[in-house]
């Protein structure tokens, strides 16, 4: 990749990427894009998608912060996190490689060894490695520690069998983190778990399509009937699969740094829906003109621009001294909840025309909106219910007693 | 003050109602299984014609009419019934629009149009269905013709079901205000009518595209009884629709429960978790909200005033309870929830299209705020 | 009592009846009176009801369906029903004897002796023995079935150790309907319990009232120390206090006739707060003016409707077919929830003067609404929370799970 | 769109804050423990001498009056963090009344008055209320006098801590507009102060009534200064009554919470219920959406237009989150919470006090509408 001689400024390095960003962010390629990494659902998306981020990469804005030896930047959080306000300011298509960038991709970085360094991180960055996460099960949907796909050690390699569900981009991944049993008699059934970075590309391992409730695709179910894969690809050690996972988890909730920058999601925006409420005839009237629209509209903003606070505040020490981890747990049920009511609100904006669904030229918004409230159940379900993180919250956080 | 107590709803029971109430349960049930509903998905039309032949041989699309019209002479309250199951067991047969073109044929029909046509549709040998135009649709006329009649031109939208019925009831702007005809599909030129893509699998709609389409002069309604009987459609669709969705939201609930009863989690039965009881339980309180404001609205239908009242508050009411009941029946559902195979999805999107149709909960909901206070 | 001498028709009972309250429902008194029986918490409020209930008894408009010779009119329910509708036509004042009336009365009618009859029903009807409850205890305030008052048998007498909670007007009553264990080592929880017509005041009886939310008095904790009442006392046998117990709540929920008639509460009615909602300021123009305010109304209004339909309609077999208990167990739930929205809802109506309470002269409506309030509480909370109410429905209705 | 998000309260916190907040947390922790402010709720004052004595030594008073007036010098953000304590504690000194008069002294009283009094309001030397009056309140001019001032009657009410201040600032209409004036408690007639029976029980608020009171010419306040100073009161106490409910909200949490940690029920702890659980956590997000917006409004205070913005979200959200909370605190105590020994309904009674005073969520929602969309 391009790589500037002496390490720029941050302030350089923003404005760089400012103007490249200016200069690169494609055009709307006349085909609905994916909001988030979970709904890649067609070959033309996932192509489009992935030459978009080996082209941010290859410009360097990528995996900025990663240690160049292993074909990050070598340069620093800062000078990615600048990189990463370019792309929302230019409101880019999102990035591929979700699982990689922000689970695997931190994971083999901090616990992973030389090798693995070695043979992932690259790929992972220039989207030429597709990841995937292989950690909720049909029979067990929330009930991680409950993981039963069996890992059968036999000498240097695992034989797997069983199936995993909700694996994104399964039928497009090269690798899986894989959550399995290899220790059906240990003591708990934490310890009975190991990690996995295991090929999806070999024999006994087949993945089948998942249609979601928006009518598209975005998952698969991945089966495994006797694959085998080396010991080597085992992370953080046999039996040690349990706490490997929750690390993971902490990349994802952001609780944890080393994520290669970018964003691999885009929720509706309230200015957007601002936008509609001023466009959406109701009655012969624009939405905005309802007082009651309007208030809920002031409560949503409200909502939204908590939650955005929140995220500042979480770093303010003084003002997080009760609960310290309140507002990092709290930020999932919230975001998701926001996200669902909001694209829900928006169909009420839209009055008879929420009767249409993508693909109809009649549509508002070309159908985004239906799309985006059926899309939001992911969130509110995937990664523990809203329920679980209820309970975690309550147990966690006020000390509540445990419900089961 | 009293004014107010006095505009509200009554409830009511007619034996009639009864009686429907006990064979559209049973009918709906058997004609209309899940399996059957999801391979309808992928069907063109969207319905079985037989099915559809059957309900007419019931007589269920005459109720409302006269027995002068060869009709069972009842009101729509003795229809409501029929769409409530109809929604119970998601199924969508042109029932709804083919009695509110009806309804509105009778309100302003000539004399030659109800003798000829609604024995017919009584019969359940002619179906219908309207086009009255949506928000931007421009459906207008460009001149007078020969045959006493409009050359037409423009756009109606959401024609429901437009190219499965034999007849559509389209409105359209005049020099001298808005007009009705009840025009013939057939007569339509190839490429008219255009099937839209709308958010509840279960149903169809078409784009209705006309451009210089003559409407024969017989074909027209009364044009001093429009408004009156566009009003009065409007009620028809609004009650039907909110009918509708009592049914989708006690199956939705029903359904959820069975997944309850039934699914494990963390080694227990996942219904005795009260975040998945208690609102489920909210939701079915809010369904039987409903269906007591949906058979007050059956039984004041005719009413003057109240029965406006009535229909507003079951239509709001109803959306209420459907949107919430088949939302928390797909997060109820988890991962499985998720999927297209789970029918709380089906329920959601039925829930978001009969929601637009004859206006939603916030427009009903600000015309009560002003006739009531 | 003055008794026609030919039964009267129901209509001309019911015009009677009218005649008659036009004529006496009495002015205000120049003090708040109770909403509910549960609120009697002044000796000025209980002398004021007592004789108001004395009169409309021996006006023959309170007993009518009970039998003539234990001092009842011997008339049917609908003509108590038609005087019932008379007393709520003119808005009179509540009843004070509400335990005598719908709880002991008719549990003593149904299955009292001839001896239980003669003693209790008139003085019941004629205020002139007060009643009260005894389910709850301090320590188990919803899980009645786990009563711990000890009810130890010796001869001819049982002795009473313990003591019960929210006993109303206990520190008027001279009779308690009183659930208490008979017996420690019965197989189960329920089968060692006994319900008695226990007098209260006897050696051994203590009351001390509570102070409430509110501020005001009404109930009292009753607290029993070896105070001995005879066998006789014994209602349904030894031993079923808790089928007897059941039954008793059954009046109350008016699942079962029998009740003496009128009315025991006045609750808020959407009517007033439409009036509210009129003549309150909010920023200088009414509350009427608020499009927003005014759309919680028609909610509020819609939920109300939809109360008094349900009342209706759980009388239509073919409409409740499916679940037909649902309607009765829903009321109480719905009824005390709106109860408490509505009231706190016309505290938003009041802006700035909702910051006044009871007692203060520059209230809206002497500080009515706030106190509705507070007391709201008492309907989402006694009885069986509003919380148990839907495990109830849930299991019963839906047949979910138990919870426990 | 994007005037928008540029009109919204920013996050910041200056090392006075934190301060503050640490010694403010510890002061109103151990002098307002709750069997002090239970004993000081059957107390006339409502509040201890000794207590408020020390505040003003603290000089928590001070805070936000300049340092040539005896101040520290900064600004109202950083009496957020005294008022949020209160709150937690239900402390009912009259810290927020003199700090929204001593607020608009500053912005529109004469340079000798800024002279003489501020200093001493800032050492705890003298304390003050405001007696602005409400909708219906009626304190009028009724003409000049010899003095330079004005001979007023009328009436105002809910005067916070009226009879326990030094000083009241009283605003009155006269010919010319509204006039404010700066009256010492000693010289009204006896009686003039009648002690109000309000929702709070921890507070005290009197009514004022005036008949022919002279107002002297040096009493007055800036004239030209009168409606800018009255718009920056109004946000000073809406900021620090919205502290008062995020602090009151926290302790109801934290008190329920408690109780679901150990009250049992069923044979088990009633925190194990999700009926209670998740709307305990409801309740606690509305508490942390709630102060993240206060903290806002507290850095954002003096900007102009966001300042106004941030406040009026804090004001509304923060009387959201203390109402739901002390709500179903009240709820969850079972037949406890009914009980006047509940300090549940302590804090419920205390945030519709609150509610009520600068703008409820009703009325600055209604505002935010205005100003935003």
């Amino acid at each position: 990749m391009t790589q500037p001689s002496t390490d720029p400024s941050v302030e350089e390095f923003g404005r760089a990427a400012d103007a490249w960003f200016a200069e690169n962010v494609p055009d709307d390629p006349g085909f609905m894009l994916p909001l988030t990494f979970m709904e890649v659902g067609e070959d033309r998306q996932f192509d489009f998608l992935r030459d978009w981020q080996r082209k941010i990469y290859e410009a360097g804005f990528l995996g900025a912060a990663w240690p160049a030896e292993y074909g990050g930047g070598g340069l620093t959080e800062a000078h990615q996190k600048a990189a990463t306000k370019a792309m929302r300011r230019h409101r880019m298509p999102i990035l591929l490689n979700a699982i990689g960038l922000n689970w695997a991709g931190p994971l083999i970085l901090d616990i992973g060894t030389e090798e693995q360094k070695a043979a992932y991180l690259k790929g992972i960055l220039s989207a030429e490695d597709i990841w995937c996460q292989g950690f909720s099960e049909p029979d067990h949907g929330s009930d991680l520690g409950n993981a039963q796909l069996k890992a059968t050690r036999e000498g240097d390699e695992f034989v797997l069998n069983g199936s995993k569900i909700w694996t994104t981009q399964g039928n497009y991944a090269k690798y899986m983190i894989l959550l399995a049993r290899s220790n059906p008699d240990a003591e708990n059934k934490y310890a009975g778990l190991s990690f996995f970075l295991s090929p999806m590309k070999i024999d006994g391992v087949r993945t089948q399509k998942i249609k979601k409730l928006t009518g598209e695709f975005g998952f698969t179910q991945t089966f495994f009937e006797d694959a085998r894969i080396s010991a080597d690809c085992l992370i953080g050690g046999e039996g040690n699969g349990w706490k490997v996972a929750m690390r993971t988890l902490e990349y994802e909730r952001g609780a944890r740094g080393g994520q290669a920058g970018g964003y691999v999601s885009i929720s509706p925006d309230l200015m957007e829906i601002v936008e509609l409420a001023k466009t959406a005839e109701r009655d012969g009237a624009s939405a905005m003109e309802d007082p009651v629209l309007k208030d809920r509209m002031v409560d949503y903003l409200m909502d939204m621009h908590a939650l955005s606070l929140g995220n500042e505040r979480k770093k303010m020490m003084p003002l997080v001294e009760d609960y310290p981890m309140a507002l990092p747990l709290m930020s999932k049920l919230e975001f998701s909840k926001l996200y669902r009511e909001l694209s829900e609100f928006a169909l009420t904006l839209l009055g008879p025309k929420a009767a249409y669904y993508v693909g109809e030229p009649n549509a508002a918004d070309g159908g985004w909106w239906a799309r985006s409230y059926l899309n939001a159940f992911s969130a509110t379900i995937g990664g523990g219910t809203s329920q679980i993180q209820r309970n975690i919250i309550g147990e966690h956080v006020l000390g509540l007693p445990k419900t089961r | 003050m009293n004014d107010i107590a006095s505009s509200l709803g009554q409830l009511g029971l007619s034996e009639e109602q009864a009686d429907i109430l006990n064979s559209a349960a049973q009918v709906c049930r058997d004609r209309s299984p899940i399996d059957r509903v999801r391979a309808l998905i992928d069907d063109e039309a969207g319905f079985d014609p037989d099915v559809w032949a059957e309900i007419g041989q019931l007589g269920w699309l005459g109720i409302a009419i006269p027995e002068d019209f060869g009709g069972a002479g009842l009101g729509i309250g003795e229809a409501v019934p029929v769409a409530e199951h109809m929604g119970r067991h998601l199924m969508a047969v042109p029932f709804i629009p083919c009695t509110v073109a009806a309804q509105i044929l009778l309100k302003a029909g000539t004399d030659a149009q109800k003798e000829a046509l609604l024995p017919k549709v009584a019969a359940g040998d002619l179906s219908l269905t309207t086009a009255l135009g949506e928000d931007g649709d421009d459906m207008t006329a460009l001149g007078e013709n020969e045959r006493g009649g409009f050359m037409i031109s423009g756009k109606a939208t959401l024609v429901e079901h437009g190219a499965q019925v034999d007849r559509i009831l389209i409105a359209f702007d005049t020099r001298d205000g808005r007009r009705l005809a009840l025009i013939e599909r057939e007569n339509l030129p190839g490429g008219a009518l255009r099937r839209e893509r709308i958010i509840d699998d279960t149903r169809r709609a078409y784009e209705l595209t006309l451009s210089g389409f003559e409407v024969g002069g017989d074909e027209l309604l009364d044009v001093d009884r429009t408004k009156e009987a566009l009003a009065h459609g409007e009620m028809v669709g609004a009650v039907l629709y909110a009918a509708d969705m009592v049914g989708g939201a006690f199956r939705v609930i029903d359904y959820t429960a069975d997944y309850l009863r039934t699914r494990k989690q963390f080694g227990k039965l996942i219904g005795s978790f009260q975040a998945l009881k208690h609102p489920l339980v909210d939701a079915f309180i809010l369904h039987e909200r409903a269906r007591s404001h949906l058979y007050a609205a059956a039984h004041s239908f005719g009413d003057q005033g109240r029965g406006e009242v009535a229909v507003r508050m079951a239509k709001a009411q109803a959306e209420k309870a459907y949107s919430y009941a088949a939302d928390r029946g797909i997060q109820f559902h988890g991962g499985f929830g998720f999927t297209y195979d789970c029918d709380a999805g089906l329920h959601r999107r039925r829930a978001i299209w009969n929601a637009t149709r004859y206006g939603d909960a916030r427009s009903h909901k600000a015309k009560l705020a002003e006739m009531l206070f």
